[in-house]
């Protein structure tokens, strides 16, 4: 079964990225099953990052850490990141030369055949494609694509780089590189969370976001900005987040789905704001893409660190929503659910990622279009005789339009209020109307997606765990599993509410996080009160996989 | 036609008894009837502050949002509608205080709508602390050895960043604050009306003190001439000038716009749920 | 056993604080315990309002509802509040005659006797001090102490006025009034949580706060700054509470304690700052005083809405501290506490009030200043030789200097950083930091005092609660064992981090809290696995009181 | 006697090679030396960006903190300890965007210390968005079809604040720089350098576009002028010039003055805890 995990590492600016991604795009062109993520420092040149790719047969989507195949840019990155290279595995290197080594000079490469050293990249690229066993045809269909917006010259130099950095390995690896990926028919997708979150807020009909950049969440604006036109999506970029916040508030009320997206510092800026959502019941989606803190932190890398704060972020007591998906696809439709049920029930809505899940590049086979609904919770102005915004009712869902839909007037107010929207000081009212916004928060949990199973039946041993580390960690239950171990997993994507559920009994509860202080376990105790017999917890910004999971549960 | 009961709110109001901002709100409304604009076709958005509470006392569609937010939220309300007639009414402290970085950085948007401030050089909602335009030296009930800060300089700083229309009026002179707030909603662009209220509760002048150094701005007074104009929004003391300090009537980009001309020129609400097939077209990037 | 409630009522400006505090003060010198609340809507004049004197004697600060005695000060506050005048309670009125009606012409008297209807309110607490039974001395003695500084013609005809009213309503009550208030020995503070928190900071050795005003939040500066001068402490008003959080780390770090407060809303803008704090290992005390929410919310009344957002305050995980304090004396010493910890262990520290604990004027015999303890936990830079600000050591507490103390140089730094405080990329490092951070709060938790249980040993139901309820929960607990009930009481003040505790088994467990959804309840499941049965829940902005909580208890 | 050697950190630079960064620093480590400033007297304060980077490559005490809050930071340490230089390193972002508020009532404060705005017109660290200094128009990678807000004038707004020492300079001009840098920090009250720094990385103009603008202002430039001031504030374009725009030498209250003049004149690190007998006279007010 072919799972190779190949390792590109250098410098910021050398240009790895662009390496790492063509290679993995190369595989998934081939039709095989590509996931890459990145571990790089927070700055724009120099330091020491690497970009790995996993390529496997069947689908993965989660991280290897050791690698087969090993290229570095520079020595630092060099010396950083070569123990990682597995007894067998292959290095590909400029100079070195010996066992297992496949030398290609990319530079007197670039520069006798292309007369520029900066097409080294390419080089190396088409070197790591014929160490992988993939046909010539695949990379050159990504360099077509990658490069097509270049112009000819562009495009036919990095052609020839590729092609030579191919050729010159292949001749090398004979005898030496034992992988063979024959083209399959398969066709993915390669996409990052930021963009699959970015899509389907386009798929949940957003037309507004308004953001401040910070790392990682700043790949969403970025996307829908670059296709505003095409996505007709008004994009700002915000004075800080607070203004980012409200602006998307001050949308929401004037009538589209409107959202903002932050990592930990910005969304602890907006904080005041989820609690105006609240209050007024304006609707809005907030993405917190999760990054090490407190603080600054490590800016670049992932952590799973801002749970409890997110379901807990505002001040007061109201609805709100908190989703934490495992995959872009499920971030896709993840959000697509926010922007429904934040309309339906007139309450923020946050989607927790973090950088894994953000930058990474995961395959998938198919997005499910078909079950995106597309509906609107907005009531009839025609059917409202006299329009209370805040209309007490069962439900406690009021009637939503937005001004200049009708001659109904829409007030909203941040103070506590009457129907109509008008500042109150009735106690009794005041009452009424936090009954009213909770009562939502009982109809919401019966929506809520249960948690997701495997292999609980006959477990001993259940790991609890959320967000982006899914993958690694169902990876983890089945090598676990392989050795004898009975192990199996819930994993949650929907934290606020929490739904019903009956969870297994007798059993020993694992939380697997990427934080130090298990917060998914303290958040399960209160709602469940089950406990947690140990955590396994990752913080050092780096993210889960599924043998620091087997080390974890195995060793303690 | 619009008449002035068309605004007559239910709501009870919640002001002093003589607060000067009555006259604000009669103003507003009174250029409303001017300008024939209905309930429905306008959207007040505010803070939190006595002058925030203004829209409650207005029929109209209203966002009352949080301390010093509101320009934010109108930003986006007249992106996302730009037919409503979008008023901002907020405090000193609210806009220039709390909300300081959204009033610098949306004069520099030129969104077309209102702002107008009850300037009344306190916080009168908290019970009578500073402001940023304070005058220097005057005595609070936190700054108990007077205001050590210099004034803010609001007109000033819209000026200089471009704001096209600045002006500044006088709660007591309601026929006239009334005609400036007619010109302002006219005007396509960011206008900007700065209205002294003495507030009669915790201010820190007489209403006399005011009366004595208001002036308006001459007949002939040049309000293209951006020079003079940042000259008379520094003016402040003996003398204080009100009236349209500054109008650029030449065509200007405005927040919105370049959307408007390349994208969809409309109101976004009108736009539905998009096709699959775009979907579909945007994921097919990715294969 | 005298135990009077008093309510004045009337509108914004008319001045019921004035006769409150007055009379307040007047039973306090008379020696007998006061305690007073207010009830009042978010305006500057109008409306209507209550000002609740509770005179006692034994020691009670906590609220009672029905009145005994009743003023107005117009007619829409006497529609209000009359229904809180017992059957058998007087009402002292202006025109209205009848049986249980005092009636004391007070406009007549201030006009004809003072020439001036401005001395209406001081006439009117004549009248009441007289009903209630209390010698005219001990209202003199008010007077010359309140009016004193405003020279001596106000102080004489405030004088006459009370005079006048006392007389006048002395003379109806015979045979009406039932009460006598013989002047005891005793001496009492009468002081409001603001105030005890501001007295609290200074004998902790604050030297400078920077808030943003927010009611109820706005006492504790503007005391600090009209005392400036003989307290030697820096006061200044912030743009904006984001500025307040970061000025008063600011004034930390240059080595000084220092403090902010604000309410909900304020408080959320500080979260980011809190997690500055976090990073950083910068001490620093911020009041929350509690006010209903979400966002604006009713700016003037009172709830305990904010516990679950205060304890997961700011992104990433850190240590952090969280009181809560009951009443003006435990308020005075928590903070003396938070400022002492925070500087010990390097942290934030929250203290947690509300409207209720802010504005009321409690009673109290003695502050126990003899328990306060002052020392710095500042490191001595002579026994330094190469400074690590973030050393690494066993406790996780690394010796903290001020920059420009000694030769040594103070670098913090809000992203992961190494011992010296440079940014650090070094994940294993990072690693390490996290636990030092963590460690801390293991030693933090035992230094917390564990809660106070009141009648539990042989309770079959207990109530949880926290906060500013704290006599109004022992009181219902006394009043239900008088009535047979075996309940009891267990008091938290200090809610992060929790300490070790063994609660009771096999009770019922009932939270008694101002919100609305049981935060504490579900606090303590999480912390020690412990389940609620009911909530007793109060969120109309009016303050617990032990009849709410006992008819509560009993109706469910 | 101080070298420049002792300035010299041990954390590695974290900059790309050739970024004009280099050249501010090196422009302060000489500055300190010509005032002879050693590291313990000196505390850097930044907020976050790559400028905001600058205290770890310089040996002395500094406060790294949050992105935009670094003046909040600074005004405080300088109030608790006078004596200390206290020096603010700051990016466009973090000073002019995100710390907006604090920018703008930071200049009515008039606090003893010294602000370097590393200008670039870009969001550096965040890999090139658009800042409110970059200029109309102009593209980048998040403002594809270009920049639509009018640029912000932070040093008009400074001016007409009232800061008392108002300067530009240039980041590949070493010594003038440096020159400035000691003016501005010897200078009691707020002094305000804003230095335009060519990002080679994802600058909007390159190196030479500003090289061809840029020029000093010549030696009879009257710098007490504030209108003049003003209009060399307002130039940017074709030429763009540097050097001291603003100096007021007259004596002015600055940011903590009033407490020291009445309260007590030294560093608030050295009064001790209050006497029991101070506490005890507070709460007999209560009794
Ligand atoms: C975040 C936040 N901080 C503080 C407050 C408290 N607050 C309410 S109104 C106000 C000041 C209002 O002053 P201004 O805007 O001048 O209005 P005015 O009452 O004078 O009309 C403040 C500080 C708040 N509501 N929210
Ligand atoms: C609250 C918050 N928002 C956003 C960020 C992300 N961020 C880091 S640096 C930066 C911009 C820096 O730009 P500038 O200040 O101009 O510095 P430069 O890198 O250009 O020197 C941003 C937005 C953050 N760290 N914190
Ligand atoms: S406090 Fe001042 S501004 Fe507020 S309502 Fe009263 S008079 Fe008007
Ligand atoms: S990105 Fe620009 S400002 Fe930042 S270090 Fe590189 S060249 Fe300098
Ligand atoms: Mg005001
Ligand atoms: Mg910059």
């Amino acid at each position: 079964m072919i799972d190779i995990n190949v390792v590109v590492s250098g410098a910021a600016g050398q240009g790895i990225q662009t390496i790492g991604y063509i290679i993995a795009k190369t595989a998934s062109e081939a039709g095989y099953n590509a996931f890459s993520w990145q571990d790089y420092e927070s700055r724009i040149r120099g330091g020491s990052n690497s970009y790995r790719i996993r390529v496997s047969e069947d689908p993965a989507n989660s991280p290897l850490v050791k690698a087969d195949i090993f290229i570095a840019l520079d020595e630092k990155s060099k010396a950083k990141y070569r123990p990682l290279l597995k007894e067998d595995g292959i290095l590909v290197d400029e100079q070195e030369t010996g066992e297992r080594i496949i030398t290609v000079p990319f530079v007197d490469i670039a520069q006798s055949e292309l007369g520029d050293k900066l097409f080294v990249n390419t080089v190396a690229a088409g070197a790591l494609t014929a160490v992988m066993g993939i046909a010539w045809e695949s990379l050159k269909e990504v360099i077509l694509e990658e490069f097509s917006g270049k112009g000819d010259v562009i495009v036919s130099k990095n052609l020839t780089a590729a092609a030579e950095g191919y050729k010159f390995a292949r001749n090398s690896c004979e005898g030496i590189c034992p992988w063979v990926l024959p083209r399959r028919e398969q066709k993915h997708y390669l996409i990052s969370g930021n963009e699959a979150l970015a899509l389907g807020a386009a798929a949940g009909r957003c037309r507004f976001i308004a953001a401040y950049p910070m790392t990682p969440s700043t790949g969403i604006i970025t996307f829908l900005s670059k296709y505003k036109e095409r996505l007709k999506i008004f994009t700002e970029q915000a004075e800080d987040e607070i203004a980012a916040v409200n602006m998307a508030i001050g949308a929401s009320y004037a009538g589209v789905r409107a959202m903002t997206a932050s990592s930990g510092g910005g969304f602890a800026l907006m904080v005041e704001g989820i609690s105006l959502a609240g209050m007024t019941e304006t609707p809005v989606v907030i993405v917190l893409a999760q990054r090490p803190a407190p603080a600054t932190g490590l800016p670049t890398r992932t952590e799973q660190g801002d749970l409890l704060f997110a379901i807990n972020a505002g001040h007061g007591e109201f609805p709100k929503l908190v989703f934490a998906p495992s995959d872009p696809k499920d971030a896709f439709h993840k959000i697509v659910r926010a922007f429904n049920l934040a309309e339906k029930y007139q309450i923020p809505a946050i989607i927790l990622t973090d950088q894994h899940l953000a930058d990474s590049y995961f395959t998938l086979d198919d997005f499910e279009l078909d079950k995106v609904i597309n509906r609107s919770y907005l009531a009839n102005p025609d059917e409202i005789a006299n329009y209370k915004r805040y209309q007490l009712n069962e439900s406690g869902i009021s009637p939503m339009l937005y001004p200049g839909q009708s001659h109904h007037l829409v007030c909203c107010d941040s103070d506590e209020h009457d129907e109509y929207g008008h500042i109150t000081e009735d106690l009794e009212l005041r009452k009424r109307m936090v009954k009213k916004r909770l009562r939502k928060t009982e109809l919401l949990r019966k929506e809520i997606v249960p948690p997701e199973e495997k292999d609980i039946s006959d477990a001993t041993d259940v790991f609890l765990s959320w967000g982006s580390s899914r993958n690694a960690v169902f990876e983890a239950v089945d090598r676990l599993r392989e050795n004898g171990a009975r192990v199996g997993a819930i994993h949650f994507t929907e934290l606020l509410p929490l739904p019903e559920y009956e969870f297994p009994r007798d059993v020993n509860y694992y939380t697997v996080e990427s934080n130090a202080t298990g917060q998914l376990g303290r958040l399960l105790r209160s709602e469940y009160g089950i406990s947690v017999k140990r955590a396994i917890a990752r913080y050092d910004g780096l993210p889960l996989d599924h043998m620091y999971i087997m080390e974890g549960f195995v060793n303690g | 036609m619009v008449e002035i009961e068309d605004y007559q709110s239910d709501a009870e109001n919640q002001w002093c008894p003589g607060c000067p901002n009555f006259g604000i709100l009669r103003a507003i409304k009174s250029a409303l009837v001017a300008l024939a604009r209905k309930p429905e076709e306008i959207c007040m958005v505010s803070g939190i502050g006595q002058a925030a509470k203004l829209p409650h006392y207005l029929r109209c569609n209203f966002f009352n949002g949080l301390h010093g937010r509101a320009l934010p939220i109108a930003v986006a309300i007249n992106v996302v509608n730009p037919k409503l007639t979008t008023i901002v009414v907020t405090g000193d402290g609210d806009c220039y205080g709390e909300g300081g970085n959204h009033f610098l950085h949306t004069i520099r948007r030129n969104p077309n709508i209102t702002l107008i401030v009850h300037n009344n050089q306190i916080y009168g909602l908290t019970k009578g602390q500073a402001s940023p335009t304070t005058d220097l030296r005057a005595k609070t009930r936190l700054q108990f050895e007077g205001v050590e800060l210099e004034p803010l300089r609001p007109l000033a700083t819209a000026l200089l960043h471009g704001c096209p229309f600045v002006a500044r009026g006088y709660a007591g002179d309601i026929k006239g604050l009334s005609d400036l707030f007619v010109e302002a909603m006219r005007f396509k662009g960011f206008s900007y009306v700065d209205v002294i209220q003495p507030c009669i509760t915790w201010g820190t002048h007489t209403v006399s003190w005011y009366k004595e150094r208001i002036y308006k701005l001459p007949p002939d007074y040049d309000l293209h001439d951006k020079e003079e104009a940042l000259k008379k929004a520094c003016e402040w003391g003996d003398r204080i000038p009100i009236g349209v300090f500054y109008r650029d009537d030449r065509p200007k980009m405005g927040f919105g716009d370049q959307f408007r001309d390349k994208i969809f020129d409309g109101r976004l609400t009108d736009l539905g749920f998009r096709k699959q097939q775009t979907i579909i077209e945007m994921l097919d990037i990715f294969r």
